[in-house]
This record gives C-alpha cells, sequence and structure tokens, in this order.
C-alpha cells in the first residue's frame, strides 16, 4: 500500500443546510399557592402559553406543578440544560426569561478576547503570509 | 402469565420499585405495556405523543410521514418489540445513504484513492457520526423500565417518542449501545423520508442538508508513505517530465533552526512547494505537496463534463 | 521532453550505463517487463488489440448498451473491463467505478426487493415485523434470496453467459490456483458494477435505473433475477443431498 | 422563515456623501460612488467564478467581518429584528476574494453575490463583575456586565 | 440621525506605488497605507483606514502553495483537459519557468537503463548469499554497475547475517542513553508528519 488512510470524523454545522433550534424541551415549574409564583400563573393561564406552543412546534413544551420556588428550564440538543429562577417576576418578566432560555443554544458561556469575531473551520484561503514568499519588491530590507 | 416471567426482563435498576409490586397490580401493569405496543402497531389511530410530535416539527419532515411510522424508526429489535422494529427499514437507509454520500463525494473529490474515498464516506456516515446527528435532532434514549414508568405513572405516549433499545435485560446488550441504536435510528428516518414520494432527489436534499453539510477536510485522510516514488510514478503515468526538487529559498542552514524551501518541478512547471528543517524533510513535504494538489483536484462546481479517475498510483 | 530521456547522457555516479533490457517471460524482481508480455490477460489477449480487434463493440453488445441508448466511449469501457491488478496499475483501472457502481447495484436491488409484493412463506413466518410501510414491502430486505440478487456467484455466472470473462483484464495471484483463490468472481462482479457506475456517472440516474431495472434485473433468462433464482435452488438441493 | 433585512446593513449615507458641502471638492475624487450599471458591466469575474475557496468582507453596523462558507460570526449585540433561525441576505460587502484575486467596492452591488446567514442563537458574555476603586477612598463599587452576542452562521457564499 | 462612520477612511496615498496597471488586470504591488509608506510603514491604522478604487484586482498571494488544495494552487498539467481554469493558471505561474530555470537542484539523477539480464540477477543473488560481508550492497553495486538500492531490491542476504546485523543493532540500541532513545523516537514521529498535510 502506498497511500495509507487516517480515520477522521465530520464536523457538524448546524445552519449550513438545515437549522435545527438547539431547545428541545422547556419546563415550567410552578406552584399552585405561593405568591413567587404569581406570574408564572398568570403566564400559564394567559392565552401567551398557548400562543408560544403554537409558534414553537418544534419545542416540546412541560408544565409542572411542585411547590418552591418556579423556575423555567431548558433543555437543549447537546445534552446540557439551563434553569432559570423566575420568583415574584410579573408576566412580561417572565416571559422575556422564557425568549432567552429560546434563543439560547445550551453552550457554556465563555470569555472571548477582542476582536475575535469571526470561528471558522476551514483553511485560510490566501495561505499563511510568509515573508520568503513575499514579492520581492515589497520585501523588508535590513 | 406468571409473576417470574414478568418480573424477569426488569433492569436491575427496576428491581427495588419491582419487589414492592403487589400481586394485584400485575394485571395493570401487564395492561400498561400492552397498551404500548397496540399504540405503535395501529397506525390508523394517530399517536399524539408530545416528542414524537416536536422531533417531526424539528426535523421539518413530510405530512406522509406519520408518526407511528417515525416511532417505528426509534423502535429497535432489541427494545423486544419484534413485530414492529426498525430492523428492515436499517437496513434500506444504510443503502440510500451510502450511495447518495458517494456519489457526491466522487463528484465533488473525483481522484480520491479508493481507500480515502471509502473513509471519506465513512467519516460522513458511520455510527459515531450518525448517533451525533441524532443527538442534535434531539432524539433521546429511554433509560427506564418499564416498571419505573408504570410506577410513576408515565403517559404510555411519551416512551413511544423515545429511543427504545434495550429489552430491560442487561445480558442482551454486549454488542449494542446507545451509538449503535440511535444510529440504526437515523438511518431508519431516513430510509422512512424516502417511503413518503419514493423519490431520490427528495432524500437526497434532505441527505444533503442533514449530512452532507457537515465539513470534512479530505486532506487530513492522507497518509504517504513513499511520496518521492509515488510522484515519479505519477508523473511516468500522466506523460509528464521526471520530477526533480530544487531548492527555492533558505534561511540560516548554519544556525541552529534552518529552513529550507523545496519545489518540485516537472520541467519548468512547478508542481508542488515543501518547507522543512532539513533539505531532506522541505524535499518529502514538496511531493506530498504535489500528490495532494493531485488527488484533492476538484472540478468547477456544476462542471458538465464530468471526469472519470484513472485509479491511484500503485508504486 | 528532456534530452536525458532520449537516452544521450547516461553517465551517472556509478559509471556509464549501456544498452537497455526488456525480460520476457516469468516475473524477476528489479526487472523491467517487456510491456508486449505483461499487458496480456490469463486468457492470453493483449491489452491494446481490446480497441484494434473490435472487442469493445462485442463488449457493447454483449451488455446490450445501445438498447437503452447508452453509448460509453471506448476508453471507459476499456477502463471498466481492468482490474486494479493488472499491469501495476499503469492503465487506468475500475475501482473507483466499480465502489461507485456497486452502490447503486446495491440500492437498486433494495428498491427491487420493496416492489416485490407480499410473499406466503414471508406470512407463514411466525416472528415477522410489519412489512409494508407506504405501500413498499420492506419484509425481503437482507433475506438470502435479495443477497443472492447481487452476489458475486450471480454477476460473475452473468457475464460469463454473455461471453465476456474472457476480455476481463486482471491479474492471477497464482496461476497454478483454482478460480476461487485467485477471487475471479470479485473481478469480474467489479467489471459489471463499474459499467453500471460509468452510466451513472456519464449519462445520470435515470439512464443507469433504466439500465439495471430491464437488463440486470427484468425476467430475461440471462438476467441476474434468473441466475440467482437457479443459483438458491441449486444450492437447496446440494443441501438437502 | 427567511427574511430580508438588508436595508439594516445597506448604509443609504452613502449617497449623501457627495452632497456634504464640508466636503473639500479634492477630497471627492477619494470617496468611491456605487458604479453606473455599464461600468458593473464591464468586471469580469470568471477567476472568482472559478475558484474552489472564496471569502467576503461584509460590515454589519460598519464593523467588518472577514468570513468563508460556514464561518460562525460572533456580533457583539443583540439583533432585535431577527429572531434564532432566520436567515439574513447580507448586503453590506466590500470586497469578495479567492486566493490570488479580490473585488473591491463599497458595496458591492448585490446582484453580483449571494452572502446568507442563519441566526444561530442569541447569547451572552459571561458575567462579570469588575471591582471599581477610587485612590483614598474605602469604598469599592461593583459594576456588573453581562453583555449580549448574537451568533450567525454564514450558511452561502457565492459569486452569481 | 444616521451616523457617518466612514470619516476616517480614505484613500490610498499614492495609488501608483500600490496598484501596477500595466497587466490584464491591476495589480496590487504593496499594502496600502493613508500614510506615507515609508516613513509610517509601522504604524497599522494606516492600512486599515485606506481604501482602493472600485473593481477586480490581482492580488498575489503572500504565502506558499504548501497545503493547499486551493484552485489556484493546482499546477496545470494536473488539470483535465475539460478544466476551463487553464487560462488562469497559465497566468498565475508565469515566473515560475524563469525560477525552475535558476533554481539549484538538490540531487541530480541519472535516468533508469535497465542493462542487466536475468543472469546477471541471479549472479547478484548468487554473490550476496555466499558472502555478504565481501559482497556488500555498495561492493555489488560498484561491480554490476548499479545502485545500492537495485541490489536490495533484487536480492537479500542469508538468514544468519540478517538476524546478526539485527542483533548488532540491537545493543548498539540498548546502550543509548534514556534522552538519545527518546530524541530517536520524537525524530519519527516527527518524521511521519512529513508525509502528511
Amino acid at each position: 500500500m502506498v497511500v495509507k488512510v487516517l480515520r477522521q470524523t465530520s464536523i457538524a454545522r448546524n445552519g449550513v443546510g438545515a437549522f435545527v433550534l438547539p431547545c428541545k424541551k422547556i419546563t415550567l415549574q410552578y406552584c399552585n399557592w405561593g405568591g413567587s409564583s404569581q406570574g408564572l400563573r398568570d403566564f400559564l393561564t394567559s392565552n401567551r402559553m398557548i400562543q408560544w406552543a403554537e409558534k414553537y412546534p418544534t419545542i416540546q413544551f412541560e408544565i409542572v406543578r411542585k411547590s418552591g420556588h418556579p423556575v423555567i428550564k431548558g433543555d437543549y440538543v447537546n445534552g446540557r440544560n439551563k434553569a432559570i429562577c423566575v420568583k415574584n417576576l410579573n408576566i412580561d418578566n417572565v416571559e422575556n426569561k422564557l425568549k432567552l432560555i429560546r434563543d439560547a443554544s445550551g453552550e457554556q458561556l465563555r470569555h472571548r478576547t477582542k476582536n475575535d469575531n469571526v470561528d471558522t473551520l476551514n483553511d485560510s484561503v490566501r495561505g499563511i503570509w510568509s515573508p520568503l514568499h513575499l514579492s520581492p519588491a515589497i520585501r523588508h530590507k535590513v | 402469565m406468571s409473576v417470574l416471567k414478568l418480573l424477569n426482563p426488569v433492569r436491575v435498576r427496576g428491581f427495588a420499585s419491582c419487589a414492592r409490586l403487589y400481586q394485584s397490580e400485575l394485571s395493570s401493569l401487564k395492561e400498561y405495556k400492552n397498551t404500548i405496543s397496540t399504540l405503535l402497531k395501529n397506525p390508523a389511530h394517530e399517536l399524539t405523543s408530545p416528542n414524537l410530535v416536536a422531533l417531526h416539527s424539528r426535523l421539518r419532515l413530510p405530512q406522509g410521514l406519520s408518526y407511528s411510522l417515525l416511532s417505528r424508526c426509534l423502535t429497535c429489535r432489541s427494545s423486544g418489540e419484534v413485530n414492529y422494529d426498525n430492523v428492515s427499514l436499517n437496513i434500506f437507509g444504510k443503502s440510500l445513504l451510502t450511495l447518495a454520500v458517494t456519489s457526491e463525494l466522487m463528484k465533488k473529490y473525483p481522484r480520491l484513492p479508493g481507500v480515502v474515498l471509502n473513509a471519506a464516506v465513512d467519516a460522513y456516515i458511520n455510527d459515531h457520526v450518525l448517533s451525533n446527528v441524532g443527538r442534535s435532532w434531539g432524539i433521546e434514549p429511554e433509560t427506564q423500565s418499564v416498571v419505573d414508568r408504570y410506577a410513576k405513572k408515565e403517559n404510555v405516549t411519551i416512551t413511544l417518542g423515545k429511543l427504545r433499545y434495550f429489552q430491560n435485560s442487561v445480558d442482551e446488550l454486549h454488542n449494542f449501545t446507545e451509538n449503535n441504536a440511535m444510529a440504526v435510528a437515523v438511518r431508519s428516518i431516513f430510509a422512512a423520508v424516502y417511503s413518503v414520494d419514493k423519490d431520490f432527489n427528495q432524500t437526497h436534499k434532505f441527505i444533503a442538508d442533514h449530512i452532507l453539510s457537515r465539513k470534512l477536510d479530505v486532506k487530513d485522510l492522507f497518509a504517504f508513505e513513499q511520496p518521492t516514488r509515488e510522484l515519479a510514478a505519477l508523473c511516468r503515468r500522466q506523460g509528464l517530465e521526471r520530477p526533480v526538487s530544487k531548492l527555492l529559498a533558505e534561511n540560516g542552514r548554519l544556525s541552529k533552526s534552518p529552513l529550507f524551501i523545496v519545489g518540485v518541478f516537472s520541467g519548468e512547471e512547478k508542481l508542488g512547494e515543501g518547507y522543512g528543517s532539513s533539505l531532506k524533510e522541505a524535499k518529502a513535504r514538496a511531493a506530498t505537496d504535489a500528490l495532494l494538489k493531485w488527488y484533492c483536484y476538484e472540478p468547477v462546481h456544476g462542471q458538465q463534463n464530468v471526469v472519470i479517475d484513472q485509479g491511484e498510483v500503485l508504486v | 521532453m528532456s534530452l536525458t530521456k532520449i537516452g544521450l547522457n547516461l553517465s551517472t555516479k556509478f559509471g556509464v550505463r549501456n544498452g537497455s533490457y526488456l525480460h520476457v517471460g516469468t516475473r524477476v524482481r528489479g526487472l523491467k517487463r517487456d510491456p508486449v508480455e505483461s499487458l496480456k490477460n490469463p486468457h492470453g489477449l493483449h491489452y491494446d488489440s481490446l480497441v484494434k480487434d473490435g472487442h469493445v463493440s462485442t463488449v457493447k453488445q454483449g451488455l446490450n448498451l445501445e438498447k437503452y441508448g447508452i453509448d460509453l466511449p471506448d476508453d471507459i469501457i476499456t477502463q471498466c473491463l481492468t482490474h486494479k491488478s493488472f499491469a501495476q496499475g499503469i492503465k487506468p483501472y475500475n475501482q473507483k467505478l466499480s465502489i461507485i457502481g456497486g452502490h447503486f447495484v446495491k440500492y437498486q436491488a433494495c428498491l427491487h426487493s420493496l416492489g416485490l409484493p407480499v410473499s406466503e412463506r414471508q406470512l407463514s413466518q411466525s416472528v415477522q415485523s410489519e412489512p409494508v410501510i407506504n405501500g413498499l414491502n420492506f419484509g425481503m430486505l437482507g433475506k438470502g434470496s435479495s443477497k443472492m440478487l447481487i452476489s458475486k456467484q450471480s454477476t460473475a455466472e452473468f457475464l460469463q453467459r454473455r461471453n465476456l470473462d474472457k476480455l476481463v483484464f486482471w491479474n492471477k495471484r497464482d496461476t497454478q490456483k483454482s478460480h476461487k483463490y485467485n477471487g475471479e468472481y470479485t473481478v469480474l462482479q467489479t467489471v459489471l458494477n463499474s459499467v453500471v457506475g460509468s452510466v451513472y456517472l456519464l449519462h445520470g440516474q435515470d439512464k443507469a435505473t433504466e439500465y439495471v431495472l430491464h437488463e440486470l434485473f427484468s425476467d430475461n433468462s440471462d438476467s441476474l433475477t434468473k441466475i440467482s433464482e437457479s443459483l438458491l435452488a441449486n444450492r437447496d438441493t446440494t443441501e438437502k443431498l | 422563515m427567511f427574511k430580508n433585512i438588508s436595508h439594516m446593513f445597506a448604509l443609504p449615507v452613502r449617497q449623501m456623501v457627495g452632497f456634504s458641502p464640508f466636503l473639500q471638492p479634492l477630497k471627492r475624487s477619494f470617496i468611491r460612488t456605487t458604479h453606473s450599471v455599464a461600468e458593473k458591466a464591464k468586471v469580469n469575474l470568471t477567476p472568482l467564478k472559478l475558484s474552489n475557496e472564496l471569502y467576503a468582507v461584509f460590515r454589519i453596523h460598519n464593523r467588518p467581518y472577514l468570513v468563508t462558507e460556514g464561518d460562525k460570526v460572533i456580533l457583539p449585540f443583540k439583533l432585535k429584528q431577527a429572531e434564532v433561525g432566520d436567515v439574513l441576505n447580507l448586503t453590506d460587502v466590500t470586497t469578495i476574494g479567492s486566493r490570488n484575486f479580490k473585488l473591491v467596492d463599497e458595496p458591492i452591488d448585490p446582484s453580483l453575490y449571494t452572502i446568507k446567514a442563519t441566526v444561530l442563537e442569541k447569547t451572552k458574555r459571561p458575567l462579570r463583575v469588575r471591582e471599581v476603586t477610587k485612590r483614598r477612598n474605602r469604598k469599592v463599587r461593583h459594576a456588573v456586565n453581562k453583555a449580549d452576542l448574537t451568533i450567525l452562521r454564514i450558511s452561502e457564499l457565492k459569486v452569481n | 440621525m444616521v451616523r457617518l462612520f466612514s470619516t476616517s477612511a480614505r484613500a490610498a496615498k499614492d495609488l501608483s506605488k500600490i496598484i501596477d496597471k500595466s497587466g490584464k488586470l491591476p495589480k496590487i504591488v504593496g499594502p496600502a497605507t493613508i500614510y506615507n509608506p515609508k516613513s509610517s510603514a509601522s504604524n497599522y491604522k494606516g492600512y486599515l483606514k485606506a481604501k482602493i478604487p472600485a473593481g477586480l484586482y490581482y492580488d498575489p498571494a503572500p504565502s506558499s502553495i504548501h497545503g493547499s488544495t486551493n484552485s489556484e494552487t493546482i499546477p496545470k498539467s494536473f488539470l483535465p483537459a475539460t478544466d476551463p481554469r487553464h487560462d488562469i493558471i497559465d497566468d498565475l505561474t508565469q515566473g515560475n519557468a524563469e525560477i525552475s530555470r535558476v533554481a539549484p537542484v538538490l540531487h541530480e539523477k541519472g535516468e533508469k537503463t535497465y542493462h542487466l539480464k536475468p543472469e546477471d540477477i541471479a549472479e547478484i543473488r548468487r554473490l550476496r548469499l555466499e558472502d555478504p560481508v565481501k559482497n556488500s550492497r555498495k561492493a555489488l553495486a560498484k561491480k554490476f554497475n548499479c545502485s545500492p538500492l537495485f541490489i536490495s531490491i533484487v536480492s537479500e542476504p542469508p538468514k544468519e547475517r540478517k538476524t546478526e546485523m539485527n542483533q548488532v543493532l540491537e545493543t548498539i540500541k540498548s546502550q543509548w542513553h534514556p534522552k538519545r532513545a527518546l530524541a530517536r523516537a520524537e525524530r519519527k514521529k516527527r518524521k511521519e508528519l512529513w508525509y502528511r498535510a
């Protein structure tokens, strides 16, 4: 054999071709008695919950009654989850937190350095700069 | 049915809850278990499992693909559902995927050597990759035993939207892992998409969106053994002049970190270029580079004339 | 071409060399063989005579390509008939074409078995998953008969019945040993697969489908369906004996 | 799902530049105006069309981003006009290039190329608490910061 | 109110030194800056703000073609006859002919002659088996006027000789200092990377 093969695996690129919403399931947990759940209870009984469920058929909504403070939890396709406590929040703020969960991808939040704005898997199109391949006319002369 | 027979297939984890089962509850547990099978088998009865509905709309599957068929795709033979599993769907899905990916790769890189082509196809559709695809689609494996689910009073339709692959007995699972089961389910879904409108082009679009859109650098698949010999053989076969390595630039030859840049030329044409801290290294890299440029050639996208390759060089 | 290639300057580090010897006869490691000798297939046919003596048109007729309006160039036909083992790969060979063709034939065989009606034998089996999905019969996939349809034996028989096996260029591992040791069936399978593969690449999927369905999987006596049926019947009788 | 929000990123200001009374007549020649139709027709883009790899520099809120196909772009703000999963048509592009050729304009005529981006997620930077102190004062103020990000994926990049 | 962002962007200084218009396409010969290219060469802001007139340019990549499978780095003779990129590659690789004439060749090699006959090869084998010490590869190569590599292709030393030499090598290796052994092992690993992309 002349050419040997190194095993590789292809890397997923969500959004190229098909886009799958990373948020797969949202659990809304409320308490039927506590006052801190008032906002979430309002949200669930209002028309908004139905509108959400109709607008996002790709997300599975689960409503859980459990004593304690109310929590909204998102499950993501990368296996992670994100939980936000919505105690004492009013109905609008609850919806905002819900939007936050819907728009996240489940990745951990990480610091990025300044001007590091593009992540790529491709090779550089122009190649890596080399002083020996620069046109001699503009090469730096000592 | 004896008590033992019902208890036997319970996973080790389920024993605790199982021991506490009263005799009178056994019949209702049996009924619970049978409901799952009947729901699955009866296509006329429309399933309304929340995770099935979500999965269906997440993948934008065609309307004709019923929820019960989707649920069948997620049911492996090892789950004990012998009458309604995805084995045959998996066989067809595999040949569908292999054909679509191979023909696409052959059109994009017509000169890949046979082994590299197979490895590239594998990099797109091996079990590991497909199981990751399945997870990115949001498919969840069923990890609870029937008894556990019964004890929790879980709705029977929930499990029908999950990947069901274990039969609750440990010894069955030696060589069939969760990854394998997930890959089988994903292949079955591709087959199910085909079965709806029986049109290869539609399915190919679906495959292109989910599988071929992944990133693979074919250069990384190559490891040569004797690139200089192989390049010489290639030039001989193609009727080119014998490749000659020539020094293009150098820096610090007598220093601790020298740098040489060598080009491999056929006549007056430069075939490849390599760098290295020794002349030998630069020469080897130059020949490797030239070979990669030959094998990884891509025709213009949408070009009419198909390039048919002669096969790789044998040394 | 450089001057050195013409043979004017032969001086090297090891002195001046003269003359050139092309070896004839059994292979000796390190010696360059005479192309007249090395470019012959196991049946003694020379590679160049394929185009010269009109064997290519024999192949085209044998495979009924014209019936389906398929016109493959001579060099592609030659490539399809050449196996990787022939002449150390200096001639174009069919490996890649047979890869894509093989996958296509396998896919068509799957479709073929999906189109079959549900058989009595299927219904009689006690443990059997529900075979029909959206009007396709998934029950026959992976069973013996659909495997035999595109097996090595069937495809080899397919080419042998059309007398094309003598025109295939390949190299035996050991000329003394049987065809099984030398893998003749595998070689013949690559030939048929690569013909399908080149139709697929050059004329598109529709033409290739038409060819496979009407030539390979038809009801003719020389088609793969009939050959595989008779092979299966033979096997069953020998097993019974 | 498909939203064309090009009007956001194409800058309507550019046409006004020529008329600005503050600009010196000498400097006016340095500022590029969009090409006339006849001039556009002359540009022969064959080298870019035949290349297998392309890069582009596009701008959003006048910040340049250099991308290739399949790249992730991290925008340092919340993109309110688009939802996750929407496809954006990027139209404020200053450069499209292959390895050895590049097309430059300000902005390039959008009919010459297609650059599409999918909104992947709207997320945040991690919470950061900065201690703000003053010299010779014992008070420490804690400035909390958790800025918004929008992540795009370049799903298509080609020269028409 | 819309802010005018582009006030800082200005046309590059002295375009004649940056753009060469003599060819088919205008060629970019140097980086564009809005400051004095010589005295302010180190000021990066000048390059960020500089603009060049609109149009298509030939902007040669300041990089090696090594490891790239970009369509513009593939040699012309590797393109199939039907490929439409022949002309572009021709233009891009104009300078290579001159370079190939000037550049020094690494190893001068002669043409293969195929002057040995089966009898010669049998003789080589016999001699090598007879007395591998005296008839070493080098000695035989000189005698039969071929390369030592050819000798090793056509013949093999006797088994005892092979094992003996291997034993010698093993003893030498066993006497290596651990640092040297490690260095050798790493060098081997590095060498494998020569043959990859």
